[in-house]
């Protein structure tokens, strides 16, 4: 940090003014003459006269913000062009609050006094400085409200983005500047909607310019969160077109009432380059206020679509399921029919069977009839006949066989009768006697043992026709029939 | 011939002879008189069945009278 | 001849008969006139037999003379 | 004819008629009643039928008849 | 000769005069009168079998003589 | 035709009795009467659906009327 | 129509319709009634669509009487 010391020499003689002036720019000028510095500060008190550009640099304890330098600085003419072209590359409009690096002169006026000249502004610097301040409010953003607002995926999620839209938009609060170019843009383009859609629009006019860190705007947030009932969705949008100054946007009490805004918010802030923490924090963004209102219409048209898509739907569907239910009442009418048609003919084709059925198998019962009587009828006649046949023989073979046996029987009797004559014939004494048998008697007996004669007796013998009388003379034991039978 | 003879009876009778015969266990005696009586049976039965049979044509013959005009009517 | 004999009758007594003499159970005293009832007993039963036989043959000379005209009528 | 019978009985009736016949559990004694019987339920039942055709086909046509007033209407 | 004499008798007399000849219990005494007897008896019994044997050939030739009727009638 | 029947409980009805005469599960004793009551059920049916109809197509055409209004204005 | 009802019912309400009648469950009965609600509910949402609450008109009108002044600032 550079900071510029004053030495004021003292003398015995007063000097005028002008000599002390003149002696103070001499000075200066041996010292800082055609020399030049690069200094860092912000921006405050900007304002422009007659073609220069004037403004303090000022130097804040970065902790505590308590002012420790400020200094005059101006811009002439011939330095215009810096601003331009820094305005064009940062997206940033030169003003208060704006960090700078500037290459500077010190140069003394006797009338003006001292001030630095600029004569370059480095853009990128302050590029890199407004990131790194948004780093750091979307850092505190993240911490301080970790129910509101989370960085996950690389990407800001917040309460505000969680809320549901209205199926159709119309009430709509809108925050902005009530000479903003953009706020007339996103009213004609809302009330000259091609669909006729009618919207109720409420502003909340705030400042979008040097509004020191956007608390107006959160204040008209504030007006409108005590009447969130009474709006579909709340509006920011910003002027398009002339460089406006966006640090508002980027600050953190803005950001945080928007992520924690019940309302959905919509942003149209218009800015060229970087998009603001406003934006990441709202439900959504869009470049221009214009496309916020398009944006808008269209939600709103995508509902009338689906509304006349249904309304379609239910057209096609009711004719189709009529047709349907047509369709099946005629196939179950001609079902009917068929069906009928069926029974009737299946019916009379029964009814042709057995009927034909009953014709035949009563002439095939009453013709089995005929053909068991004629078995039986058979049987009948050749049966008997062969039966006395049979009859005829058995009594036949009677009239045989009785006469056969019974004279065979007479035969064998005459046998037996035969037989006896023999033996007789054998038997009779006269055929013994002839044979040399004799018969002794004594006293009249035939005897047959020898036991009772004695000597002396008489004996008569009988042999053959004559009879022999004889006495004992001995008795002796035979020695036996020399042919023993 | 019995009045009351039915086709059943009668057949049922001629059956039974008709059995004696084949067993021969019908005596000689009444063999005649068996095969008189199963003649007679018989000759019953193919009365009756001839009268049904005419009967059944005739009712069979009224049927098919009625059948064609079934089919054109 | 005994009106009240049968065939059957008749028959059993001529079996009888047969297998006396067979047996040679009969007396000589008494076979002829064993014979002699033979004969008279066979003489009964062809009789009955040729005349049953007449019969049975008339009946089915009649059966036979009807039969024709059942599968003519 | 009974004036009570269905199309329905009647067509029970003669089925089993026709059944009794077929397995020769019929006599012949009632042979012909029961083929008359049949025939009487067999006129009954074309008659029944053809009367509920002529009903019918008098709805269908009925029916028909409105049919082309929906295509046109 | 004993008219109630039956040739059964006779030859059984006949029999038991054989046994005991040929048993040797007749004596000679009554050898000779048992032998008479004994020829009487088979005279008896000839005459009975012979009458018999008549008899039955009178019958037989009586039913041959009917025999051939049977066959041609 | 009954005056509380909704197409729904007509069309039941009818889609029974189809399928009933379908299945052949209809006597020829009620086919007729069957067939009559399904006849007044399409009719029903029929008309219900042609007065839904109606009333629908008249419910489209106010509603088109109405639309070309929005797209023009 | 229902002074309560909100875009979403009503919406909700017709897309129920509508898919009710995509799945056939509705009944022809209530088929043109539902068709007639589902009418309402277009009509409706179309009118909410495009009308603006008087209340906050008034509004409007405030905010146009400072309007000019924008646009020609």
């Amino acid at each position: 940090m550079l900071i510029l010391a004053l030495k004021i020499t003292m003398s015995e003689q007063p000097l005028s003014l002008s000599q002390l002036t003149g002696m103070i720019k001499a000075s200066l000028r041996d010292r800082f003459g055609g020399q030049y510095y690069y200094v860092v500060a912000e921006v405050s008190n900007f304002s422009a006269r007659k073609g220069v550009q004037y403004m303090q640099l000022i130097e804040k304890e970065e902790e505590s913000g308590k002012l420790m330098a400020e200094i005059s600085a101006m811009i002439f003419q011939d330095g215009i062009h810096e601003i331009e072209e820094f305005e064009k590359i940062t997206g940033q409009a030169f003003g208060n609050g704006i960090k700078v690096l500037v290459q500077v002169s010190v140069v003394f006026h006797e009338v003006y006094g001292l001030k630095l000249t600029i004569h370059r502004i480095d853009p990128s610097f302050t590029i890199g400085e407004l990131r790194r301040q948004r780093e750091i409010t979307l850092r505190r953003l993240c911490e301080e409200n970790p129910d509101a607002v989370k960085f996950l995926h690389n990407r800001y999620y917040t309460r505000n983005q969680t809320l549901v839209l209205p199926a159709v938009i119309s009430r709509i609060a809108i925050v902005s500047s009530e000479f903003s170019a953009g706020l007339q843009d996103f009213v004609h383009t809302l009330e000259n909607n091609p669909f006729g859609y009618r919207f109720s629009m409420q502003l909340f006019s705030t400042k979008v310019q040097n509004d020191d860190q956007g608390r107006q705007t959160v204040e008209r947030f504030i007006e409108i969160y005590h009447r969130k009932d009474e709006f579909d969705i709340v509006v920011l949008v910003r002027g398009g077109g002339s460089q406006t100054d966006l640090l508002m946007f980027d600050a953190y009490p803005l950001a945080r009432a928007i992520a924690r805004f019940p309302i959905p918010v919509f942003c149209g802030l218009g800015h060229l380059k970087d998009i603001s923490v406003a934006d990441l924090m709202a439900h959504s963004s869009e470049k221009t206020p214009t496309r916020v209102a398009e944006k808008i219409i269209e939600h709103n048209r995508s509902f009338e679509q689906a509304v006349l898509e249904l309304r379609n739907s239910i057209i096609i569907k009711a004719q189709q399921f009529l047709s349907e239910q047509k369709e099946e009442l005629s196939v179950l009418s001609s079902g009917v029919t068929s069906g009928c048609n069926l029974i009737l003919a299946e019916s009379r084709d029964v009814l042709f069977r057995l009927s034909s059925l009953v014709s035949k198998n009563s002439h095939s019962a009453i013709s089995r009839q005929y053909t068991l009587l004629s078995a039986a009828a058979g049987r009948m006649a050749a049966k008997p006949l062969i039966r006395i046949e049979r009859e005829l023989n058995a009594i036949g073979n009677f009239s045989k066989g009785i006469p056969a046996e019974s004279l065979k029987f007479l035969k064998q009797q005459k046998g037996l009768t035969e037989h006896y004559v023999t033996v007789f014939k054998l038997l009779s004494p006269e055929r013994t006697l002839s044979r040399g048998f004799a018969l002794v008697r004594k006293g009249g007996k035939i005897i047959t043992d020898a036991a009772g004669v004695r000597k002396g007796d008489e004996l008569d013998i009988l042999l053959g026709k004559d009879l022999i009388q004889t006495k004992v003379s001995n008795k002796s034991k035979s020695d036996g029939y020399k042919n023993d039978l | 011939m019995a009045t009351k003879m039915t086709y059943e009876s009668a057949f049922a009778e001629l059956k039974e002879i008709s059995e004696e015969i084949e067993n021969e266990s019908v005596s000689v005696d009444v063999l005649a008189a068996k095969v008189k009586r199963a003649s007679e049976l018989i000759e019953f039965c193919k009365t009756r069945l001839r009268s049904a049979e005419k009967e059944i044509n005739q009712i069979i013959k009224g049927m098919d009278s009625k059948q064609p005009s079934d089919n054109e009517g």
